[in-house]
């Protein structure tokens, strides 16, 4: 067997790019500083050496134009080209709405299935020292609402590489949010990985005591957490999706059935969050299981403050989460009293 | 602008195969393809009596939603898919009737589509503001106003990358030139020389807007000079001045010049959408415009040519009407999708 | 006693306008076709002869630049004055969530409260007759989403005056969205009429066999619904939240409490849709009183085709809510193995 | 285009408090309005003292997030604002502080903004990218390229509606132009003749991108011509420059003329944020760009003219450092704002 390599999860991302263009030629990058930036390819080093091997043909620095951009991508992926796009910041998605939702998700359907569209747009989200309201945002739960696209929210390099492989051979728009805190963690990537499928939750760690849905930095947190946890005699069973949509509830309900708590933990701000979906899904399938109402740790119902004091407020913490588990392995009684 | 058109060698010219060897101008594309021009002529005509049975099947109730008549603007849209390759690419907008019977499209299945069967081109799911039929090229009606030019911008980038020679030409009406993805893309379409033709339909109203109220500069040509692209102003009720125009454009594309904007000057005669009241035009302008009709401009040249006669004149229309109304039989008789067709075609 | 009059939903909004605009001089309405349209004023007639009364420096025909008006309307209302604008359509929000959420709803606060932005985004949603995918969306669980802006949706001529007033008099944005199918429909507007404050949710029916949440078509279905149901000895209480945020979760909560059962139907898009938001916050709070799992009776997850016979698969229809109710209140046994 | 600026009476200029009185072009602005080009010179070297800290404040960890600093800049921001009287409103960008300090703000609510503490501008809310100053009418910085375009043209509408004469300057660079805000806020602007002046400051860096392979005109002036839009280019390096052309704008733009497009070549000095490592660009461009350098060149123009001596010139040097470290220290010696605060200004 070949020694595990350990890379970061920006290098695994760049990585599966230069894989797939070697492999498919129809396969293209595009985006704002995706060809020059630092030491070359993307405000996080994503599409770092593509130009090089690809040329600016297939490596495409754009304007700021993020509509154009999407848009283009769109008719580039309706006649034969697989366009891979970078937005810089998952916050830009609001001005890419429009293609993204109105034609990327639409088109095929629109159409009677004439066509598709295999488009990736990678961008990224969450909140990461003091970046604010408008570079801080996780607006992955639009996206959850929009049928036909599919979202994936990778946690590990290993995910993220294969992962996004298998982005980029799907036939369909995928929506690929990384996450700003984990482009410089390291994690085990073989040198054979390929993909991996999509709809494959993840159970990080097994446990009895309660199940826990997160992702991304927030699943980093629960693994923490749950390490003192297991101290109290509380072991988490968590989960990771991998990807939104499609989405394993399966492997969600399976765990429910056997721990009969729920608590999933996002970034995005809780009101209107994917933690809704989620939970409305075991409750039609596994009610009769539950020991205690599904609880979530989410981010607050607020923009993202610059300042570290308050966006410890808004960002779900580990005490926080802590906390919630406590609360919610503690049985529902205790709950109703705080709550009412 | 009065464009000219490339030469053709008559013999070469198959009515829906048309190839373009080189692009100096002729004279008269009447006399020396007439073959062309009388399919001009036909797709004119479909187009004209395609449209024209809106009003009715709306109110009937055959049509649902909404769906926009693309009558008086016939000229514009046969004109330019006239000038392109079968193998060219094209995209519409939500008035997309004429973009898709000038590329070659088939009107028992936009007829279908339009009365919402299973035999429609997106099986009843896309309805009037949805067809597409990218086995000739067209990517697609639109009811976003603006979103064409972008997907028309992607499909130049895809031929442009994949070295097709295709030419993408995007219809757009003259309303869309305010919408911020004409900037966007009309620059990136520029800065990389894209094989583009956006080609403005300009009917004087986007919706009962006039674009000398919306637009702030007088000329809508002038627009395209905020992203250099070199532009032309064309007679859009004269099917040979918009042929003329959009095959030098295609040249250029093809030549890797680039893209090229062209404002068609057009009417349109029914209301916005069916339903509409109208009432924010005066008969006298209609009529004026009514003057210029591109159906009767093109038959008098043509019967001044000595190519048609009235009685071919008259076949020619009878055949449409007989198209249509063979669409329309066909539309009645195709079964309205099953409901579980619902569930297919969202993803591939 | 004045004599109920009964206008249109229409013209509800349209009297709103009207006295909103002669009581405060800084409000002025802006969008496509708003002064022009048919008899006058935009496509669903809402602002018919305002131009005449108040000027077309008030009432402000736009070009086709969703993006541009929006953001302009924030830029009016760091200053001064007080914007309502008219997207025509629900599904043009694609174009203008970049004014709208990045700007509108994130100002104030980034600002650190030096500013206010007064502004009202009316739009509708919905399907209607064959619009397609593109023009029938009902795309408020984005917005429910996004901190920092209030949440409408009016399902009766009376709600629907009485909000908009309260709207424009708020002093933070306001996405105050009308459904399609109830612009024609009439219902008693006394002459007298005010404000209505946002935040309180109307019991529209009361019943003691299930509590029901809906708004606007979807809260006539369940209205008519009910009536059939009745006959069969099931009492649905149902609540309209007429303001999703604030949302009024205590009417809901004391309903539940007492029918012990909670059905949600909306026809924006079951999967990440605002069912889950307000299950999660039911079951956080009164999860004990639950004799069977919250049920939700949504547009199907998929865009909205064109044809009648689609049309009706993906939006919810009276008989299969009526399936929905009479499983739910036939206990969560059935629905165990039903779903499983 | 080298612009001149209105005649004042020089009695009447107040630092903070400049009125215009008409715009006829006068030669000299440095002999007839010595203060007024003292005070200049003194906010341009606040500007490029409080900048210049940026990197360190960065890695000393006490900016967080993304700063951005407009050394080189200076003429730009100082020149536009000066132009304009207290009254008069602007835009802003992400690298906002100069645009703030030239408008007249407050180094230490600056300053304690970015070290995230309660006295800052934003209550530590907003941070660089997000300093605003209503009651000195800076309505913003804006993390979203081509945001503050919208909100200007906004507030020139709001200005147009309440007939208040004021004037909005937005402040945007150069990539700013590609986006499709920049068409459709034009277009209004010109349309309904609003009081705008679109301020490009062209310093030659989209991050590590070129106007020249970004923006598909040669001439970025060129765009505004798509909307009708008059526009100059102007030196901005030259603070007088950018005053007499941003005068002459504002004039026009309280006559009722409608807005003015200016295009400010300049240079930004710094990496596009703190830690760029600047790749892209060479040490010899850099070091002609300083050649032109805007404090410089004020400095000699205003020794030239006999009103500032070295001695005064370092005094005022001396006297911006003080005031930066004067604002250093009130925002170090500032509270964080306290967990509840996060709870707070969310909705009036
Ligand atoms: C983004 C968007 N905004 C508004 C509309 C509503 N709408 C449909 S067609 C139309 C007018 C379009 O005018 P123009 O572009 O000139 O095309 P025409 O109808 O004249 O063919 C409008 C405003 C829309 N469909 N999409
Ligand atoms: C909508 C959007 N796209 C991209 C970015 C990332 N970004 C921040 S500044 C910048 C470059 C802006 O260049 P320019 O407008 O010339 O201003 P400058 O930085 O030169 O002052 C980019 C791409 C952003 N903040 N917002
Ligand atoms: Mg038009
Ligand atoms: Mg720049």
């Amino acid at each position: 067997m070949p020694e595990q390599r350990s890379v970061t999860y920006s290098a695994a991302l760049n990585e599966a790019l230069q894989e797939e263009m070697r492999r498919d030629p129809t396969v293209f990058v595009m985006g704002e500083e995706v060809a020059v930036w630092g030491d070359g390819g993307g405000v996080f080093g994503v599409t770092k050496g593509l130009v090089e091997e690809f040329g600016p043909k297939r490596v495409r620095n754009t304007p700021i134009s993020e509509e154009g951009i999407v848009a283009t991508a769109v008719g580039a992926a309706l006649t034969g080209l697989r366009p891979v796009v970078e937005l810089m910041y998952g916050d830009f998605l609001t001005l890419a709405m429009d293609p993204l939702v109105n034609q990327a998700a639409k088109l095929r359907y629109m159409f009677g299935g004439q066509v598709q569209v295999p488009l990736v747009l990678r961008s990224n989200i969450g909140a990461s020292g003091g970046k604010a309201a408008q570079h801080s945002q996780s607006l992955e739960s639009w996206l959850m609402h929009v049928p036909g696209l599919k979202l994936v929210l990778p946690s590990t390099p290993y995910d993220a590489k294969g992962l996004l492989k298998t982005a980029i051979r799907d036939n369909n728009p995928v929506v690929f949010l990384e996450h700003k805190l984990l482009y410089f963690t390291r994690g085990p990537v073989p040198e054979e990985q390929d993909t991996i499928p999509f709809g494959q939750a993840m159970i990080c760690r097994a446990g009895g005591s309660a199940t826990v849905v997160a992702t991304q930095a927030m699943l980093k947190m629960a693994l923490t957490a749950a390490d003192h946890l297991a101290l109290e005699g509380i072991e988490l069973e968590i989960i990771d999706p991998r990807t939104l949509v499609p989405l394993d509830i399966n492997t969600i309900i399976e765990s429910v059935r056997r721990t009969n708590r729920l608590l999933i933990c996002h970034e995005a701000v809780e009101r209107g969050g994917w933690a809704g979906e989620i939970a409305m899904q075991v409750l039609e399938h596994v009610f009769d299981y539950l020991d205690a109402p599904i609880s979530r740790v989410c981010a607050k119902n607020l923009p993202v403050p610059y300042s570290t004091t308050l966006e410890e407020v808004v960002i779900p913490r580990i005490q926080e989460f802590i906390s919630a588990v406590r609360m919610l392995v503690n049985g529902s009684n205790a709950l109703e009293s705080v709550f009412l | 602008m009065k464009g000219g058109a490339p030469i053709r060698d008559p013999d070469r010219v198959e009515m829906t195969m048309l190839i373009q060897t080189n692009a100096e101008q002729i004279p008269d594309l009447i006399s020396r393809c007439p073959e062309l021009v009388i399919e001009m002529f036909r797709r004119m005509l479909l187009i004209r009596e395609f449209d024209s049975r809106l009003p009715d099947l709306y109110t009937e109730g055959l049509v649902r939603g909404s769906s926009h008549a693309s009558t008086g603007q016939e000229a514009v849209a046969v004109g330019a898919c006239l000038a392109l390759e079968p193998t060219d690419l094209i995209t519409s907008t939500h008035r997309g009737h004429g973009h898709t019977i000038a590329k070659g499209g088939d009107v028992n299945r936009m007829m279908a589509e339009l009365l919402g069967r299973a035999t429609g081109y997106c099986k009843g799911k896309g309805g009037s503001m949805h067809i597409a039929d990218f086995s000739i090229g067209m990517l697609g009606a639109n009811g976003i106003v603006g979103a064409g030019i972008g997907i028309a911008t992607g499909a130049a980038l895809s031929a442009s990358i994949r070295e097709s020679k295709q030419v993408v030409l995007s219809f757009f009406g003259e309303g869309a030139v305010n919408q911020g993805i004409f900037l966007e893309c009309g620059n990136l379409a520029a800065i990389w020389k894209l094989p583009l033709i956006l080609l403005c339909e300009n009917n004087q109203f986007a919706m009962s807007s006039r674009p000398t109220e919306t637009c702030s500069t007088g000329e809508i040509t002038q627009r395209a000079s905020a992203f250099g692209i070199p532009s032309a102003k064309v007679d859009g009720m004269d099917v040979l001045a918009v042929h003329g125009a959009v095959a030098n454009a295609a040249l250029q594309a093809r030549q890797g010049v680039g893209p090229t904007f062209i404002e068609a000057i057009c009417y349109r005669y029914e209301g916005h959408f069916s339903g509409d009241t109208v009432k924010y035009r005066s008969k006298s302008e209609f009529g004026a415009w009514k003057e210029k009709d591109p159906l009767i401009n093109l038959r008098n040249k043509l019967a001044a040519a000595g190519i048609l006669s009235e009685q071919q004149a008259e076949d020619l229309a009878k055949e449409a009407k007989l198209r249509v109304d063979g669409a329309l039989e066909f539309a009645l008789a195709s079964p309205f999708p099953p409901p579980e067709a619902a569930w297919e075609d969202l993803y591939a």
